[in-house]
């Protein structure tokens, strides 16, 4: 499209202004994170002037931000103190990304170079499996787990967080190995690779683009996961949404310390969308173009 | 060691001791390696003044606490066969879980050697997990918290504690002494069909709560009658409305919390939730006067008010919108402390107004017991599934002991006392302070209400459903205008709770 | 260009096969594709289909509280079901609240997409800032929106009411008529994000020569959209409306925390309503029912769907 | 030895039968061009060969030995494609060096190796560069490279020079005419192209649909075509084919269309029998006063040579000129034919007569 230079500063102007409107409510949040409690709720809010501190956030990693108010180091303890939950969340959801990723580009490998019979078919009942209430699986999951021990235990929870990715993964990684030539693997193929040789070397180094923006989609939803996490854990492991709702307490909610987890956990997940980007927006295609 | 390299250290040894790797001892000692005593972290930090929303301060739990009597002695000494087990607990948010595991709980596991695990919920998800602890059988959980609305669902998967208490004299703690938990309380949060369901262990009460201020200005006084509470209301919000409202409420539609003001209301005006037919009988004349009433009083409240829980209930009077509340006492410690409300000192306490009339426990049904000042207390029961019963009923016995609630009570997350010793322990009288975060001036009227004011709710299985699903949905459609009148809506609410006790 | 091989053993060739030795024959055409798929169909047999199953068994008994154990009831649970009004009352919660979101995120993803799509300087920045509301837990948001909606210290109200927007109330979550659309903006917010993303990546992939050889034929922007975008875009559309519908339909994070259903029933949700069967009131057997039904029903749907726009994968 | 025999071969695809007892066999070292439009089955037949493909009926053989479900790596071949399918991800040297890196040939033998390649195939420079960075043709070569380091019995290429340009294809042509010559493989080469299968190869297979139509040297096919699918197919540019019917059998025999008669050679046509009448462009000169008189309809000049379209008796025919000439449209000319060079088809079986 030919713009004038009005026409992209206009254009400019009006994509900054939408998206400041959907960072808001992000910034927002941030400042009720530094808001000392009795501002959240002042009236009219308080978006700029008031006392930035970080009490919250001392509350809710145990640290103190001492370099700033030449206070000593806190020790971590209380309820609020949420530094182990976050190291829950990224071990959770790193592990459940890469075994889901795994398993998903193996099979998503077969379906797109292999014949399979009802291959739509296989793909839909994949799919399907994501169309189940979650707390239709969380129940059964429950007492599977009773049996197998692995209740309140880090591999449970990447075990289910993985298999609920999986059908996107799939679905994802499927497309991209449709868009790599098959004249590749039957090179390779004549070149004297064994099949799995093939993916190896050759096919899974070319999807990288498609698998990272996979993994990161797979991260996301284990990072914000919530149902699952509740059900099928009890004191070792929590993930941030469902310690979140510890700061829901019988005499109120601490809002200034939910923020500054809220805050907190946005960072690690954003990170890992910032270093694959540009993946994640091509990989996002689905590589629905390709029919 | 630089400055750097020490703050390093210190918040690596901090986080080890938060996470149960090393117990508090070392960690003190590791501290004062450094030159500095624990009571100069909490001392330095200006953290020790803020206690806001159920919360205990990391700075307030790192001082040292001082055990009167020999209580933690004997705990050491029973505790050894017991170390290295491990007691589980899945409790709501509320104060003495709070302070307990924010503060209290490395003692005994100091003394004991046992290890304590307390996952912290809302209420609503404690419910879910303990359904599936006792469904599966699993004992995941040695202890449950059991909210008195849940009593008699649970009741038949819980250990007697007076049973257990004599059963097993090694393990009984001297002077544990039952009859020192307020009598009202036993019978309202922790019988069910003469089974003991556990040790009383919080009460949360409505109590009458207002700003002493405003009620100044104005020349009111804290009401006595239910007529008064409403023109109190009234006078005030004609008088300092938009800014300050009569009253306020938790009132979202859905939540406990919406039963919880309508069962006030509706014993307050001689109602009661079943008739001793065991039927509903919200919706008789006793019934519908409540109805009338409380619609009146919404009249007086923020708007807000109907998509409330007991926090925006809080929030409204903390932010002094709201001059007077009849409410959980638990909120008033966190209304003094001055960093989380801008009504610091201004709040006052008393008991509820009186009923019109109060039925009698014989003319209701399933035990309920007529009082204006509900009450939404806890008890701490042993599980018959659990996995290492004998070290939870210490924990059970130690968490209730009296000096464990001095200790609670003082560290200020707003609890209830369950035992009479507690309210006149010179410690906690010391703390009623006006204007402090961990202010214990609002206990007399706490105490008084359990003693002569006190309504609890029925006891069946069905209530976890009816109380937390079907009055406050049909509560909530009133209130959003969806009923025509009050007496739509309960005989409606009459012919839903019939129907689910019937099965 | 020197044609000779270096000497040495490369000059015979790779030895494929030895002399005497027969070619080992092997199925590699046909290779199994069980191999590769196992570690997934185990996944799905354990943790899908298991879970199926045991619904099913579950939808034909009932929790006992006083036997704390299972009681078979028949078809009970199915005869209840269909005579709830509250399930009737919340699928049609549900498909309204589905379709209404899927309907905005889709439009004001769309629009937003071609906003953004662009290479002018900075566009990136926006794009990923405008990722960041995915990182954020559903039950956080839920919270955010909660607080930012409260009818007495909100935000949204106070600037509605500051411009006159709206009554004197402010009260959104608990007024019947707007409780599901203050759900709604949180999950408009948190998800059309996500649709801009694919979206764009959608757009990004266009092939460029159609659009210029319409300009060139004079056709207007909007005439472009329609006749040249839209078609060309309508695979992607229809892949990111069958996973978002997807997800739409079992969305419970959001209702659970800012409403719990209410006011009355006004946005109680099939999830929320499986969930509080199952939980509060220890209905295992009516929850799990409510559960297939819901699941029937996507199934369904999902599969028009998938037929109608003819998606092949 | 490596001859490549194909045995009554056969392939279908559930229901569908794309080609159907194929039989003929490449001899050692030859170098032999499948030839057909798309669609015609080389393809399919080359890919059958290679064993990427499988084989629904017959057998193919390759050096004597049962081919049929052996996995492309034992056939002993090396292949290059349309697309190159080289390895995006890696370098030019690991590309070539890739079948002896999976077969674990000692390193120093896989240098070796792949830097003889790249010197027959001037990539020597472009070793450790990324196949993206590199021109069409060069990725070409880097293809052709993969397959040399293989050393294998049969070579087979599919459309290899399509995707380049035509200055680049007949250079391409050249270089690997001369490495097979050099290396003495049997090469199979597939081509939709008559100039690649006119200029490289030993024998020419011209199929269509699935179905060989002749098979032998570019001579044969060019002078002797089986029927009028491979008169029309080879040559550019293309063979006249007119439609007329035979005359004066016997005495001065010929073909007459409307009112011209063209000279033709002896046949068995009878007199009135339909007949396809062929003659190559090249095969028709002008002359002063020819026998047959046609009006030019365009001439287009290419520097050397004259490419005339001439209207005769309402069918057009195209004559090319070894020579400069500067024709006016309509202009009237007279065309000498050499009956030698003349071709006549039966046009219901499309079979030669002569």
């Amino acid at each position: 499209m030919i713009m004038t230079p009005t026409q992209r500063i206009v254009r400019a102007l009006i994509a900054w202004v939408v998206v400041a409107i959907f960072a808001f409510p992000i910034y927002f949040w941030i400042t009720v994170a530094f808001k000392p409690e009795r501002d959240i709720f002042a009236l009219p809010p308080k978006l700029a002037s008031f006392d930035w501190n970080f009490a919250s956030f001392q509350e809710v990693f145990g640290i103190s931000f001492g370099f700033i108010e030449g206070l000593e180091v806190l020790p971590g303890g209380g309820n609020f103190y949420m530094l182990p939950r976050l190291y829950d969340s990224i071990i959770v959801a790193v592990f459940s990304t890469l075994l889901s990723v795994v398993i998903a580009t193996l099979a998503s490998y077969a379906l797109s170079r292999m014949r399979i019979r009802g291959q739509h078919h296989f793909v839909f009942f994949v799919l399907s499996t994501r169309m189940m209430p979650p707390v239709a699986v969380a129940i059964p999951m429950f007492f599977i787990y009773k049996n197998f021990g692995l209740l309140d235990t880090y591999i449970g929870v990447i075990l289910v967080h993985a298999l609920m990715n999986l059908p996107l993964a799939v679905l994802l990684l499927k497309s991209f190995f449709d868009d790599i030539p098959a004249e590749i693997d039957e090179a390779a193929l004549i070149d004297g690779a064994s099949r799995f040789t093939i993916f190896r070397k050759i096919v899974a180094p070319m999807a990288m683009g498609g698998i990272a923006a996979t993994a990161v989609l797979c991260f996301i939803f284990s990072w914000t996961e919530f149902l699952f996490v509740l059900t099928l854990t009890q004191t070792s492991l929590k993930t941030v949404p469902v310690v979140s709702s510890t700061f829901v307490t019988s005499t109120g909610t601490a809002w200034g310390n939910m923020a500054a987890l809220g805050v907190a956990a946005m960072l690690p997940a954003f990170i890992f969308i910032l270093l694959v980007q540009r993946n994640l927006v091509r990989g996002l295609t689905l590589g629905s173009l390709k029919q | 060691m630089n400055p750097v390299d020490r703050k390093l250290w210190l918040a690596n040894v901090a986080d080890r001791y938060a996470r149960g790797k090393m117990d508090r001892r070392s960690f003190l000692r590791a501290s004062a390696k450094l030159g500095l005593s624990a009571g100069a972290l909490a001392a330095g930090s200006h953290l020790a003044a803020r206690s806001g929303f159920g919360f205990i301060s990391p700075a307030q739990a790192q001082q040292q606490i001082d055990w009167q009597g020999d209580m933690m002695a004997w705990l050491k000494e029973v505790g050894k066969p017991f170390a290295g087990q491990t007691v589980r607990l899945a409790t709501e948010s509320t104060p003495p879980s709070n302070a307990i595991n924010s503060a209290l709980k490395p003692y005994f596991e100091e003394a004991t050697g046992i290890k304590v695990e307390i996952e912290v919920l809302p209420l609503e998800q404690v419910l879910q997990k303990l359904t599936l602890d006792v469904a599966s059988g699993l004992g995941t959980y040695d202890l449950y918290y059991l909210d008195q609305s849940w009593m008699a669902a649970f009741s038949q998967d819980v250990v007697d504690p007076r049973e257990k208490y004599e059963s097993n004299k090694d393990l009984a703690m001297p002077n544990y002494n039952f009859d020192d938990f307020l009598k009202a309380l036993v019978d309202g949060i922790s019988m069910y069909d003469g089974i003991m369901c556990g040790v009383p262990y919080d009460i949360p009460i409505f109590i009458q709560m207002y700003r002493e201020d405003v009620f100044e200005e104005l020349g009111l006084k804290p009401a006595t009658t239910m007529a008064e509470f409403l023109s109190n209301a009234q006078k005030i919000q004609e008088a300092k409305g938009p800014e300050i409202y009569g009253t306020t409420g938790q009132m979202k539609s859905g939540h406990y919390s919406l039963e919880c003001d309508w069962t006030a209301w509706l014993w307050g005006h001689g109602g009661s939730v079943f008739g001793p037919d065991g039927k509903f009988t919200g919706n008789d004349e006793a019934g519908l006067a409540a109805m009338e009433y409380w619609i009146k009083l919404k009249e007086n409240m923020p708007e807000g008010v109907t998509s409330w829980t007991w926090d925006g209930q809080g929030q409204s009077v903390a932010q002094g919108i709201a001059a007077t509340v009849l409410s959980w006492g638990e909120f008033f410690p966190s209304w003094d402390a001055p960093e989380s409300s801008t009504v610091s000192g201004l709040m006052n306490a008393t008991v509820p107004p009186a009923a019109t009339s109060l039925r009698t426990v014989e003319e209701t049904g399933y035990g309920e017991i007529p009082g204006v000042g509900h009450q939404g207390g806890s008890s701490l029961a042993v599980s018959k599934y659990a996995k290492s019963p004998d070290a939870a009923w210490l924990f059970a016995q130690w968490a209730t002991a009296p000096e464990t609630q001095v200790h609670i009570t003082t560290l200020g997350g707003g609890t209830g006392p369950t035992r009479t010793s507690v309210y006149d322990d010179p410690r906690v009288l010391a703390n009623a302070k006006r204007g402090i975060a961990g202010t214990t001036r609002h206990l007399p009227a706490v105490r008084e209400t359990i003693a002569n004011h006190m309504g609890s709710e029925p006891d069946l299985p069905e209530w976890a459903e009816i109380s937390n699903d079907t009055i406050p949905v049909e509560l909530g459609r009133f209130w959003a205008g969806e009923y025509d009148n009050a007496k739509d809506t309960m005989d409606f609410i009459k012919q839903q709770v019939d129907g689910i006790i019937k099965g | 260009m020197q044609l000779d091989a270096p000497q040495g053993s490369a000059v015979g060739g790779i030895a494929l096969r030895g002399p005497g030795r027969a070619p080992r024959r092997r199925r590699y055409l046909t290779d199994s594709p069980w191999i590769w798929l196992a570690p997934l169909i185990a996944m799905l047999l354990v943790f899908a289909l298991y879970p199926l199953f045991y619904n099913i068994y579950l939808s034909f008994h009932e929790f006992v509280p006083r036997k704390r154990g299972l009681e078979f009831v028949g078809w009970e649970n199915w005869q209840k079901l269909f005579d709830d009004p509250r399930m009737w009352g919340s699928l049609w919660v549900t498909l309204s609240y589905t379709s209404m979101c899927l309907a905005i995120e889709i439009v004001l993803g769309m629009a937003i997409a071609l906003l953004l799509d662009s290479d002018d300087r900075g566009f990136g920045v926006l794009r990923g800032v405008l990722t960041l509301t995915l990182v954020i837990p559903p039950a956080i948001t839920g919270m955010m929106f909660l607080l930012m909606e409260d009818a007495q210290f909100g935000l949204i109200p106070f600037v509605l009411k500051g411009i006159g927007a709206m009554d004197g109330t402010g009260a959104i979550l608990s007024n019947p008529r707007l409780a599901l659309a203050g759900v709604m903006l949180a999950d408009i917010w948190q998800w059309t994000p996500f649709m801009v993303l694919i979206f764009v990546a959608g757009l990004r992939a266009l092939p460029r020569d159609p659009f210029e050889s319409a300009m060139i034929d004079g056709a207007s922007s909007l005439q472009m959209f329609i006749r040249l975008t839209l078609p060309m875009m309508s695979k992607v559309i229809a892949i990111a409306v069958l996973i978002r519908g997807i997800d739409l339909f079992r969305m419970f994070d959001y209702v659970f925390v800012m409403t719990s259903g209410g006011p009355g029933t006004a946005t109680y949700t099939l999830s929320l309503y499986a969930w509080q069967q199952t939980f509060s009131f220890i209905h295992w057997g009516y929850g799990a029912t409510i559960s297939l039904f819901a699941l029937f029903i996507i199934v369904v749907v999902a599969n028009i769907f998938v037929y109608v726009t003819r998606l092949r994968w | 030895m490596s001859e490549v025999e194909y045995d009554k071969v056969a392939k279908s695809y559930g229901n569908v039968k794309v080609m159907e007892d194929i039989s003929f066999s490449i001899p050692d070292h030859k170098f032999v061009v499948l030839l057909g439009p798309s669609g015609c089955g080389k393809t399919t037949l080359l890919r059958m060969t290679a064993g990427l493909e499988t084989i629904t009926g017959g057998e193919i053989r390759i050096g004597g030995e049962r081919m049929n479900g052996v996995h492309p790596r034992d056939r002993d071949i090396a292949m290059v494609f349309q697309t190159y399918a080289l390895y995006p991800q890696m370098s030019v040297f690991d590309n070539i060096a890739f079948s002896m890196q999976i077969r674990r040939r000692p390193k120093k033998e896989i240098r070796e190796k792949v830097e003889w390649a790249a010197a027959l195939l001037d990539l020597t420079p472009y070793l450790k560069r990324k196949p993206a960075a590199l021109s069409g043709g060069q990725r070409q070569r880097v293809a052709m490279g993969r397959a040399l380091v293989r050393d294998p019995q049969v070579f087979l290429f599919d459309e290899p020079l399509s995707n380049l340009d035509a200055k680049l294809r007949a250079q391409m042509r050249y270089e690997i005419r001369r490495i097979h010559d050099r290396l003495e493989a049997t090469t199979v080469y597939v081509t939709h192209d008559q100039v690649e299968a006119m200029t490289m190869a030993d024998e020419i297979v011209v199929m269509r649909g699935g179905e060989i139509m002749q098979k032998g040297s570019p001579d044969d096919v060019y002078d002797r075509p089986a029927n009028l699918f491979v008169a029309d197919f080879i040559g550019s540019p293309a063979i006249n084919l007119l439609r007329g019917k035979a005359e004066g059998a016997g005495g001065a025999p010929g073909v007459r269309f409307n009112n011209a008669v063209l000279p033709a050679p002896e046949s068995s046509a009878a007199t009135g029998d339909d007949l396809v009448y062929g003659v190559r462009p090249v095969d028709i000169g002008i002359a002063e006063d020819g026998p047959v008189k046609g009006v030019v309809l365009m001439a287009e000049t290419t520097g050397a040579e004259t490419l005339l379209h001439v209207d005769l008796e309402g069918q057009e025919l195209r004559v090319v000129l070894p020579e400069r000439r500067r024709f006016k449209n309509g202009e009237t000319v007279s065309l000498a034919i050499d009956t030698a060079n003349v071709h006549l088809f039966d046009p219901g079986t499309e079979a030669r007569i002569v």
